[in-house]
């Protein structure tokens, strides 16, 4: 198997690290001895054809593989100092620093106020002042404070699909992370909103490193500063999205950018 | 013949089909409240039931009736909906699941005769219970317990998965999630599941007649000691509810106007039901609509 | 769905390059002119190395439009202002080259002295360099008219070349030792001339740019070429 | 967990029961099973053949099954495919309220109406197997309808519309195409359909007739297990021969429900190897 991963960074610009890691989904060898480094704040993005391995790589940097009782995670996760993947790490906390966002807006059933703070509550923020505070800061950052900060309290769920996405992406950012999942974050919306989020993206790389995952191989090439191409579990080139977008240099790759994958 | 004449054909005989099947039940409730509703009256609602006159009516069996559904309901809501989470959200899958699966679409299908007179074996008579509102409700909880677990795991598997995944990634707790986050979203299916649950307890007759009895203790509305005999909240009493009545009154036969009474008491049956059933839509589409609300 | 916001701040940074570019080939055309009228050497040399400067540049940029092709997939005018781009910057690369060929000829004469004072190729260097000036002003402004007078300056310099040879001619045919020199400034004036042509294309470009129709307004009409006798 | 501990005691208890009439009783599994001679308690020699309630139960359920099959299938068509918009209207709620309507009820209508349509149309007692049937037929109408309903709407719209496409006409359609895909769904639930009609007790006694010896025509009554479960149980005393021998006719219910699951299980299993 030709494979490239041409990012080595600095230890102060990683975000998180993954060494030797290898996920099995039942009998299926899902992410095949996977080693590579994150740069913090900056947009990574994870491409391939369905079923490469890409998604569940990114579940598996904040644990929510052990949602599904047969997948099996071995190898290392470094964020922080610590190895996510210990059995004995608290979750809680991981997920609290490592937010995630998903293909289908899913605001929880409530206000909008509440979607936001019912994570903080729960860690046991209760003034109220300081709940209202994060929430439009939150709502600030994903440029929907003045959309909605007439109806805080109405049910999330009559937001638009672009307005939800963005409502989930100030949930996950209220809790303050250091890195955002996005798991194909605009397949579900139209253009006009998928430009939005996209937009937002570049904005919020400053202050939340960001990963990725795309079927969009366009937005890939649009937003991130390094792309990973996943091919049936193993990263099989790793570069700057200029050079994977230009200059590939596994077939495999260009055949992929190129789209003549068969 | 020509294919298109038998399409035609095809279609007109399921029409008809459709016509025959909505006038059945149209027929059934006409002539259940064309027949029943004239002797439907204020006395008949409240006065006992005579033995061999005529003129009685099923004041206690109404009474019965809502009184076991709400021992019933005790007993079936939170053990249903607790089954129903730890199979949706607890259980592994393992051979003990897959039994327990099993075993809950068995007794989901036990006629319920046969769960009656298991309780006639076991709360009846090896536990001594008796003929009671107690071991009736029992053998209901048995019966619909089934029903409430699948209706609560069917509507927590309905909660997107994206609800839950959510809230668990935010490093929310599974249980807090649960509590939080998915039964309230499984709530307008899990209410209207066990109403229609309920509907289903109240019109039971055949697993009741063994176990709560075909006969009730005169009443005294007037005493409240729920261990006296003849007080109305005592769950330790036999009693007929409204639909073993009605099977009483037709095979045994002993008053008069039975068939009167009969046709009464199954006009106050199938009113109760209907309530259920439109309660059971009512409340469905009005959480659905307090949930979706801007 | 393009994300707007960071491919405008991409367009915005090649622009920035393609200025820089344009006033590198401004310098060089500057220096490479008075290095000429002074036979100065060292200023020659700057000039080439100014070259490789803007090579390096004309690299950079194609780069970025290449990556910006890529990645963004532009469309309509964004295509029309990456594809401007990477065309003006061959000839704007070709412009500073004829600088540099000029030099090159300044310093093989630079220890001879010339056998007339330079009147008309000064000029025409000027009219030259308004031109190429002028064309990459049209592109960082936009400006349709002002290409458009580019393309119509063309003849003046057209006008000067064909009076420079006429006159160096002239000047072979009275005296043919001049021949060496008399060759040498019959390449300046053609390299000049083709500066003129360069800084057409561009223009053409620049309206291609906002109108999004490439007219060829560069070549002289090839109908009107007389055999001469 | 408790569901599991419930249907152990059950299946324990109707079984020790059941089987002591056997065992303990000494009667004869065979005379038990095939014995048309129903003697409980004849004084010197009594007899306990429950092969005219085993044929009784079985009867009415099968000629249940076949009467009420064709009407409820068709509804469910009617539903999915000739008339989404009456069937999600009227239909739907009418077949949901059909479920609703307790079987004591369904039983009085049997006795006030079909009964004595029966007698004056046929003559006889009125009291008979065909009111059984058509008393269970209605009763499991709406089970089977909306089991098929699921299976016609759970198909793929691509094989409907691939079907159309191809010219064939509406009926072409259902009968060979949309029907044998949803067939093992079909089948679950005119199975659970009779599993409900062997099960009920109370509306099928209430106009069957209750005799106990097998009938000749289906305008004879008869008596069912259940029906004789439901009159006798409380008549016999209990550890009596007599009183066993009801219990192992309860026995023969619980396993019947056993063996309904199973097929539900094996058409389950079925329809999912179709769907690979």
């Amino acid at each position: 198997m030709v494979t490239c991963n041409n990012i080595s960074l600095d230890q102060k610009d990683i975000a998180i690290e993954t060494r030797d890691l290898n996920i099995y989904y039942g009998s299926k060898h899902a992410i095949k001895n996977l080693s590579m480094q994150i740069k913090k704040l900056d947009i990574t993005a994870f491409i391939g054809p369905s079923g490469c391995g890409k998604s569940t790589y990114l579940r598996a940097l904040n644990r929510m593989n052990d949602l599904i009782p047969i997948t099996k995670t071995t190898g290392k996760i470094l964020f922080d100092g610590i190895n996510i993947n210990d059995k004995n790490v608290d979750l809680a906390t991981i997920r609290q620093k490592i937010g995630m966002v998903w293909q289908k807006p899913n605001p929880f059933n409530k206000s909008i106020y509440e979607n936001i703070v019912f994570a903080l509550k729960y860690y046991g923020i209760r003034q109220k002042q300081i709940l209202d505070e994060i929430v439009e800061d939150s709502l600030r950052k994903v440029a929907l404070w003045d959309e909605v900060k007439d109806r805080l309290h109405k049910s999330a769920l009559a937001l638009s699909g672009g307005q939800q996405q963005r409502l989930c992406i100030a949930r996950a950012i209220a809790t303050k992370p250091e890195i955002l999942l996005l798991d194909e974050p605009t397949s579900a919306l139209d253009p006009i909103s998928s430009g939005k989020i996209e937009e937002l993206l570049f904005e919020l790389k400053q202050d939340y490193t960001i990963i990725i995952v795309t079927h969009n191989m366009q937005q890939a090439g649009r937003i991130s500063s390094y792309t990973a191409f996943f091919l049936l579990g193993d990263l099989i080139e790793y570069d700057e999205t200029n050079v994977i977008f230009t200059n590939p240099v596994v077939d495999k790759t260009n055949d992929y950018i190129m789209g003549r994958f068969g | 013949m020509n294919v298109k004449v038998i399409d035609k054909i095809a279609t007109v005989i399921f029409y008809t089909i459709a016509i025959i099947i909505t006038l059945i039940l149209f027929g059934l409730l006409c002539f259940i409240l064309v027949k029943g509703l004239s002797g439907i009256s204020w006395d008949f609602l409240t006065k006992p039931p005579e033995n061999l006159r005529a003129g009685g009516g099923v004041g206690p069996q109404i009474f019965n009736s809502f009184f076991l559904l709400l021992l019933t309901m005790l007993f079936t809501i939170p053990l249903g909906i607790g089954g129903g989470i730890y199979l949706a959200e607890y259980s592994k899958p393992n051979t003990i699941t897959y039994a327990a699966r099993l075993v809950i679409e068995v007794l989901s299908s036990l006629p319920s005769i046969v769960v009656g007179l298991f309780g006639l074996l076991i709360f009846v008579q090896k536990l001594g219970m008796g003929f009671s509102l107690f071991s009736g409700a029992l053998v209901l909880m048995i019966f619909n317990l089934p029903l409430m677990i699948r209706i609560t795991e069917q509507s927590l598997r309905a909660v997107p998965v994206e609800q839950k995944e959510a809230s668990l990634a935010m490093g929310i707790s599974h249980w807090k999630t649960i509590t939080s986050i998915m039964l309230p979203i499984a709530l307008p299916g899990i209410i209207t599941g066990t109403i229609l649950t309920a509907g289903r307890a109240f019109g039971e007759a055949a697993a009741l007649m063994f176990t709560a009895g075909m006969s009730s203790p005169p009443l005294d509305f007037t005493n409240w000691n729920p261990l006296a005999p003849n007080s109305p909240i005592n769950p330790f009493r036999p009693a007929s509810t409204l639909a073993v009545h009605i099977w009483k009154i037709n095979s045994e036969g002993l008053i008069p106007d039975a068939a009167q009474i009969a046709a009464s008491a199954s006009a106050v049956l199938v009113i109760c039901v209907l309530f259920f059933n439109i309660l059971s839509r009512w409340i469905g589409k009005l959480i659905y609509k307090k949930f979706t609300a801007a | 769905m393009v994300s707007r916001h960071y491919f405008d701040l991409e367009l915005e940074s090649l622009h920035q390059d393609l200025v820089e570019m344009g006033s590198k080939v401004q310098e060089s055309i500057d220096n490479a002119i008075n290095a000429l009228k002074n036979q100065d050497v060292e200023l020659s040399r700057q000039v080439f190395k100014n070259d490789d400067i803007i090579d390096e540049l004309e690299h950079k940029i194609e780069r970025k439009c290449i990556n910006l092709i890529a990645r963004q997939q532009p469309l309509a005018k964004d295509l029309r202002s990456i594809s401007t781009a990477l065309k003006i910057i061959t000839d704007m690369e070709r412009i500073a080259d004829h600088s540099a060929d000029i030099c090159e000829l300044t310093i093989k004469m630079a220890d001879q002295k010339y056998i007339k004072p330079l009147i008309d190729i000064p000029k025409m260097a000027e009219a030259a360099k308004k031109m190429v000036n002028n064309a990459i002003h049209a592109y960082v402004t936009q400006n349709v008219e002002l290409a458009e007078k580019v393309c119509a300056d063309d003849d003046i310099v057209d006008d000067y070349f064909v009076k420079v040879v006429d006159e160096l001619r002239e000047l072979i045919r009275e005296n043919p030792d001049v021949v060496y020199q008399a060759t040498n400034f019959i390449l300046v004036a053609k390299y000049l001339e083709r500066m003129g042509d360069h800084a057409t294309n561009i223009s053409e470009w620049v309206i291609y740019n906002v109108t999004g129709v490439h007219k060829d307004l560069n070549h002289d009409d090839l109908t009107k070429i007389k055999v001469n006798k | 967990m408790l569901s599991i501990i419930i249907i152990t005691v059950i299946t324990y208890f109707i079984a020790s029961k059941g089987l002591s009439t056997f065992f303990k009783n000494g009667i004869n599994l065979f005379d038990f099973l095939f014995g048309t001679q129903w003697k409980p308690e004849h004084d010197t020699t009594p007899l306990f053949g429950a092969f005219p309630f085993i044929f009784g139960s079985f009867s009415v359920t099968i000629l249940a099954v076949l009467l009420s099959t064709p009407l409820s299938v068709g509804a469910a068509i009617f539903m999915a495919e000739i008339s989404p918009k009456w069937g999600a209207k009227f239909l739907q709620p009418v077949i949901e309220l059909l479920i609703g309507i307790p079987s004591v009820v369904y039983g009085f209508i049997g006795l006030s109406i079909i009964v004595p349509f029966i007698r004056n149309t046929f003559g006889g007692m009125g009291f008979s197997l065909a009111s059984g049937m058509i008393v269970l037929a209605i009763m499991i109408l709406p089970t089977i309808t909306s089991v098929s309903y699921d299976a016609l709407k759970s198909l793929p719209s691509g094989l409907k519309d691939a079907s159309y496409a191809l010219g064939a006409t509406r009926w072409q359609t259902i009968y060979r195409v949309l029907i044998p895909t949803a067939l093992p769904n079909i089948l679950t639930g005119i199975v659970l359909g009779m599993a409900r009609a062997f099960g009920e007790a109370l509306a099928v006694q209430m106009v069957i007739g209750n005799v106990q010896r097998l009938p000749s025509s289906i305008l004879d009554s008869v008596s069912t297990l259940t029906s004789i479960l439901t009159l006798e149980m409380s008549n016999t005393i209990a550890g009596t021969t007599y009183n066993n021998a009801l219990w192992s006719m309860a026995l023969i219910l619980l396993l019947m429900s056993f063996v309904f699951i199973m097929i539900i299980r094996i058409l389950g299993k079925g329809s999912k190897l179709n769907e690979r």
